[in-house]
């Protein structure tokens, strides 16, 4: 295939370096700690590009400037706020439980570190193809709602605790559909593994595959993905204008920033989810057999693909938060239960009835 | 140190139970007990997993019970939890010593 | 058949009212409850004349005898291959006669109540009740098992309960009811043996079979039965005499007749329908059904003539003595079965000799009309006066014209004068009893005679005897002429009974009803009818110098009478006789010991075991601490213990 | 010694101290806390055995569900920074011991017990044969139970929502966070 060189090819040629220079266990140790480094390195770096990234895209949308006085157009500007956030003092309130106000942002920042392992982020290019990848990603991305509520709880104090109340709900509800439209794709695909997952979708992508229950899924999913996360239009655990920030309101400094950079990832991580089940993941866009616009398609790297349609994802997220005016907590709920969860289930049904009938292309 | 095995899961999965048996003999907290009995159950699914592995590989029916057991333990710990506010709304407290009035 | 359907329909149309008008009556269509449930009846009365039509006139007769046909027979418990209770119809020509009989009556009944009860509190309730009843008889003549008509028979029964109860706020109305039930009840007990023995000899509980089984001197359940005896009377008869019992009960035959007098506290509709004209003939349609049966037992026949004159005449010498009109007609009723019960005592089967039989059957139709004729006409004059006592009455033949024309010829016809219907009647029953019997024939001769006096005594205190001012004191004198007679819905039932009166003696009863189902003329000997019929105007005689103008000789003579006048009087203390039995021997001598053996030997051990249980309980209720932890360390103990005990100490 | 085994000595570890933390804490959050660490370390256990769906449905029911569930009740029911009160000693004492001397019987019989451990531990059960097991009608199929366990559940649920109802007013939103 005449590709540019690709990340998987880069992998292999490291992982053939490292075995023929030392001993397996040895191999596997250097091996983790590299993909550790790139995991951090990742995260910083998504957390520079993505904070510079709402600021601009919230500017665009309400026709300001944004930030424009560091760097050229004010691209430094999440440096500087990182550098900060840095030297900043590290308070922790009175009477607060220090082991659980110390612990929760760790355990938010390793939760988004573990979720990376199965994702794949460009052809054969994977930390951990589980078998059960989906079902992993949607079972370690609960124990987020732990981390949260953990600070709401530690700060001792009652904004913190109510926001963490709030987040603890919305997440616990919103998880319920989103499973739910994940599994539609896993039924239509068979498998729960990403990497089957992005392999059923080379003759198309689910969404444009012309399956009415897929984009009910993938409406769903984005809207699930959304409150998940806990960003605007559902930004209840934070309400400024109520709580103050609520869970994080008595951090600072350095933890902030996990939280912030925990958040900023999880955003990714969703994205990236819901581009590899409903866009194919690293799948270039093919049109039928039209070889010719194919094989430019097939020239782009993986990567970029999958990049490419995750940030689509994010700015699609971050277009919602600028665009829609916040719910209070009842309509919140009122919306999963009475509306999300009943559609999707209905959505489930459809969806099995179709692979059971094999009305699937 | 030796290989893990069975004998070794079977040595966590006793501890944990009888971790989780001290828990409920020695708190008084009403969510403190309920905590202590999914210990309980936890080790229980532990060692059908270990069974399952070690004894039986080729069959599911230890995946299975511990599947089972997992979705009544989340029913019941709804179910207990659902008791447990209604108690303190009517007592303001969830102490296992001031239910006992329920008997009469 | 393929009019199973039309004859099912008999008996369920009056069961759909009761279903509807019960569940829904009193909330939604109480005031059109009336209407629904005497349209129903109606329907259910067209469906009988026209089944009863069919079977006398097209398939009824074969080869000049009038056949038992199964209209329809459904298996419901099979206790084992020959022995199933059955539900089905067995159409024959009483069955026929007495489908007309039921539902005329009946809907003449719910005709004249639609006036009658207008504006009572419960008025669908009642008609509910009058539903359930006409279904229980309809099913009980149309029953094809022995064992079916007991169950509509006690559903007639407790139909019975509820309407005489009706008035459930009136204490003796309680009273009333309470005392019907437990007699029939108790009655009924001797049916449900006889029902047992019956069955349990001849194996089976359908009529036809038992009939066939019990009456063919060849079969082995007919020697079966006459052998085994007890008290040196064969089964067989015991079983006729019990069944006899629960007959007797029903028909208040003496001496379980205390409970029909009683009965009149239910509303007059009622009375007129039930114990008048259709209930208490059941025991005489009881033995009419199981005829064949009786005939082959002389002691059995017996015990129903003997049972039937003395209550014949019993029940005519305390009616002449009474003052409450109901009870006078109750009275009359009881009478009137007597003839029946001992007219088919003296019958046989076959030819001349059945002439009982048909007289039975035919005195039992007129007598269905002409007594409920007198019943609702008391009914009207109860309703004009509200008063059931003669003494409250006199001179209402200006104030009820039309009741008293009617009330005159069912007087007529009860006594006997014709040519009313009940003089045709009671002819065949005098002479059917005249040849063989002559202590009944002149114990009946007798008791018609005293019929004719206190029917009479009847009428002239009600219409004219003294004046009465009663009814000014209750209603309004403008509108006594609206009130009085009642408007056409009490009219009309009047006037259809008073020309069925007339007119039923001139039907031929002996072309259709007979024991043998073959038809049976009799002559009517002109000779023969002298006497009664001077003696029933002997009886009218004496009653119309002693009542038509008010004056002191009823008295004088009552007092010369003496103590038979007032045993009369009192019924011959009969209820006392119960009440004594029944609370000093009884209660004494087995209610209270069997109360302290309950008290003290029975609830002692109860009560002891309950105050051990407790001693106990209070000993070791420091265990049940109501503690969870300490239950589950109990636990963890036991268990350990257990594990202990099997694996180390016991090998 | 290989990577296995370390890694299972420090889940063991795990496992262990933060099951006795958690039957131990007098502060009642942390002991939540120490119980969802030992159910991460049993979710470990399973994934060190390779049954990875498993280990999938313990993190998302233990974690996700029930732990989440026992911290919502105890934000409902406690004061935070507030120390349980203490235990009697007596009976911490007396608990322990029965405690541990049922647990050296236990011990004691399960040495002595020699299972027949089977050399190939190489097969783990896939998702399609779990998923098929689940709903076979045929003789050890798991469909009948797997119908009463739901029943069970929409039972429970309802159960729960007909016991935390509160007739009075109350706010919806702390109804709703009962409910789940």
């Amino acid at each position: 295939m005449g590709q540019m060189i690709s990340l998987s090819e880069i992998s292999k040629i490291i992982d053939n370096w490292l075995r023929a220079t030392f001993n397996p266990t040895w191999t596997l140790i250097i091996e983790m700690v590299i993909a550790g480094v790139c995991v951090i390195g990742l995260f910083a770096v998504l957390g520079l590009v993505l904070v510079i990234m709402e600021r601009k895209v919230s500017a665009w949308i309400q026709i300001r400037l944004g930030p424009n006085r560091v760097g050229p157009k004010g691209m430094f500007q999440s440096m500087a706020d990182t550098v900060k956030l840095l030297v900043k003092e590290g308070l922790t309130p009175d009477g607060a439980d220090k082991f659980l106000f110390n612990l929760a942002p760790l355990i938010a920042i390793v939760v988004a570190m573990l979720l990376m392992a199965p994702i794949a982020f460009a052809r054969d290019f994977q930390m951990w193809d589980i078998n059960i990848g989906v079902l992993y990603v949607s079972a370690v991305s609960s124990v987020m709602v732990i981390s949260i509520l953990m600070a709401g709880w530690a700060s001792n104090n009652k904004y913190s605790l109510l926001g963490a109340m709030r987040s603890g709900a919305q997440i616990v509800s919103y998880e319920l559909s989103a499973g739910l439209s994940i599994i539609a794709i896993v039924i239509l695909t068979g498998s729960l593994s990403f990497n089957e997952i992005v392999h059923s979708q080379v003759d198309g992508w689910w969404i444009f595959k012309g399956h009415i229950p897929v984009l009910i899924a993938f409406v769903i999913f984005i809207i699930a993905a959304t409150a998940e996360t806990n960003r605007a239009p559902f930004d209840l655990a934070e309400a400024e204008s109520e709580l103050t920030a609520g869970f994080h309101t008595e951090y600072s400094g350095m933890k902030f920033a996990l939280f912030f950079l925990a958040e900023y990832v999880n955003v990714f991580i969703v994205c990236a989810i819901g581009a590899t089940l409903f866009l194919g993941g690293w799948m270039p866009f093919h049109i039928g057999s039209w070889q010719g616009f194919n094989q430019v398609m097939d020239y782009i790297p993986s990567s970029i693909w999958f990049m490419g349609k995750t940030f689509f994802l994010i700015f699609l997220i971050m277009w919602f938060r600028w665009t829609f005016p916040r719910l209070r907590i009842d309509q919140l709920l009122n919306l999963e239960w009475k509306y999300l969860l009943p559609i999707s289930m209905f959505n489930l049904l459809l969806v099995t009835a179709m692979a059971i009938l094999g009305w699937h292309f | 140190m030796i290989t893990p095995g069975l004998y070794h899961i079977l040595f966590i999965s006793t501890a944990l139970f009888f971790i989780g048996m001290y828990g409920f003999f020695a708190r008084k907290n009403l969510i403190t007990m309920l905590m202590s009995i999914e210990l309980i159950l936890n080790s229980v699914n532990l060692n059908f997993i270990a069974f399952n592995k070690y004894l039986w590989p080729g069959r599911l029916d230890g995946v299975f019970f511990t599947i089972f057991i997992i979705a009544i333990a989340a029913a019941e710990a709804a179910v207990a939890i659902a008791i447990i506010i209604n108690l303190y709304r009517s007592h303001k407290s969830i102490d296992v010593e001031q239910t006992e009035e329920m008997k009469y | 058949m393929s009019n199973a359907l039309q004859i099912a329909l008999i008996p369920l149309l009056p069961l759909a009212a009761f279903v509807i008008l019960g569940l829904f009556g009193n909330k939604y269509v109480n005031r059109s409850a009336g209407i629904i449930a005497t349209f129903l009846l109606a329907s259910s009365a067209a469906l009988a004349f026209y089944t009863a039509y069919q079977y006398f006139f097209e398939y009824g007769k074969v080869e000049g005898v009038y056949q038992k046909v199964t209209a329809f027979k459904y298996t419901w418990l099979q206790f084992s291959d020959q022995l199933s209770i059955d539900i089905g119809a067995l159409i024959d020509p009483i069955t026929a006669m007495m489908l007309v009989v039921v539902t005329f009556i009946s809907l003449l009944v719910h005709i004249y109540s639609l006036a009658y009860l207008k504006g009572e509190k419960r008025f669908a309730t009642y008609y509910a009740f009058l539903g359930l009843f006409t279904f229980s008889m309809l099913g009980l003549v149309l029953s094809s098992n022995i064992f079916q008509m007991y169950i509509f028979w006690e559903l007639v029964g407790v139909s019975s309960f509820l309407l005489i109860g009706f008035y459930y706020d009136k204490p003796s109305a309680v009273a009333a009811c309470k005392k019907a039930f437990i007699v029939t009840r108790f009655a009924d007990l001797g049916f449900l043996i006889g029902i047992l023995v019956l069955s349990f000899y001849a194996g089976t509980l359908d009529f036809n079979t038992l009939i066939e089984r019990l009456t063919s001197l060849q079969s082995a359940e007919f020697k079966m039965a006459t052998a085994a005896s007890f008290m040196g009377i064969s089964a067989l008869t015991w079983g006729l005499v019990l069944v006899f019992i629960g007959g007797a009960g029903k028909s208040a035959m003496f001496p379980l007749h205390i409970w029909l007098p009683d009965a009149m506290e239910g509303p007059t509709p009622v009375s007129a329908l039930i114990h008048a004209a259709t209930m208490v003939v059941a025991g005489v349609f009881l033995v009419a059904r199981l005829f064949p049966v009786f005939q082959i037992s002389p002691i059995a026949m017996d015990v129903v003539a003997y049972t039937g004159i003395i209550s014949a005449l019993i029940a005519a010498v305390i009616a002449c003595t009474q003052t409450d009109i109901k009870r006078v007609l109750a009275y009359s009723t009881m009478s009137q079965i007597g003839f029946m019960m001992f007219a088919l005592g003296v019958s046989k089967t076959g030819g001349e000799a059945g002439l009982g039989f048909t007289a039975s059957m035919f005195h039992l139709f007129t007598h269905a009309m002409f007594k409920a004729l007198l019943f609702l006409g008391a009914g009207a004059v109860i309703h004009y006066v509200h008063s059931n006592e003669m003494k409250d009455m006199g001179g209402l033949r200006k104030y009820l014209p039309i009741t008293h024309i009617t009330f005159l010829i069912a007087c007529l016809a009860i006594s006997g004068i014709p040519p009313f219907a009940g003089f045709f009647s009671k002819e065949e029953i005098l002479l059917a009893a005249y040849h063989h019997y002559p202590v009944i024939f002149y114990t009946a001769l007798i008791t018609s005679g005293l019929t004719a006096f206190y029917m009479f005594r009847l009428y002239f205190s009600i219409f004219w005897n003294k004046q009465t001012q009663v009814h000014s004191e209750h209603s309004a004198p403008h509108d006594s002429e609206k009130h009085g007679e009642g408007g056409l819905a009490m009219m009309l039932p009047l006037i259809v009974l008073a020309m069925a009166s007339c007119l039923a003696g001139f039907i031929h009863f002996g072309n259709f009803v007979t024991a043998d189902g073959k038809p049976l003329t009799t002559a009517l000997h002109l000779l023969f009818s002298v006497a009664p019929v001077v003696l029933a105007l002997a009886g009218i005689g004496i009653a119309t110098w002693l009542f038509l103008r008010q004056n002191d000789s009823p008295v004088k003579y009552s007092n010369k009478l003496g103590n038979l006048y007032k045993a009369a009087h009192q019924k011959f203390y009969i209820d006392e006789l119960y009440g004594f039995i029944t609370q000093k021997i009884i209660f004494n001598l087995v209610g209270r010991p069997a109360a302290w053996f309950d008290k003290n030997i029975v609830d002692g051990l109860v009560n002891e075991t309950g105050n051990g249980t407790t001693t106990l309980a209070e000993k070791i209720k420091a265990f049940q601490s109501g503690k969870v932890q300490q239950y589950a360390i109990y636990f963890l103990g036991g268990v350990m213990g257990l594990t202990v005990l099997f694996i180390y100490l016991w090998k | 010694m290989t990577g296995s085994t370390i890694i299972f000595y420090l889940l063991a570890l795990l496992t262990l101290v933060s099951a006795v933390l958690a039957v131990t804490s007098r502060q009642i959050f942390r002991a939540a806390i120490y119980l969802l660490f030992t159910l991460i370390g049993i979710a470990g256990f399973y994934f060190w055995m390779q049954y990875d769906f498993i280990a999938a449905v313990q993190i998302i029911v233990y974690v996700g569900g029930i732990t989440v569930l026992i911290i919502f009740s105890i934000f409902l029911t406690q004061q935070a920074g507030e120390l349980l009160p203490k235990q009697k000693i007596g009976r911490q004492v007396f608990a322990a011991a029965a405690v541990f001397c049922s647990f050296a019987l236990v011990m004691l019989q399960m040495i002595n017990h020699h299972f027949t451990v089977t050399a190939d531990q190489s097969t783990t059960p896939t998702i399609a044969a779990i998923g098929e097991k689940m709903l076979a009608t045929t003789e050890d199929g798991y469909a009948l139970p797997f119908e009463v366990v739901s029943i069970l559940l929409l039972a429970a649920m309802i159960g729960c929502i007909v016991i935390a109802m509160r007739p009075e007013d109350t706010l919806p939103n702390e109804q709703d966070l009962q409910q789940k």
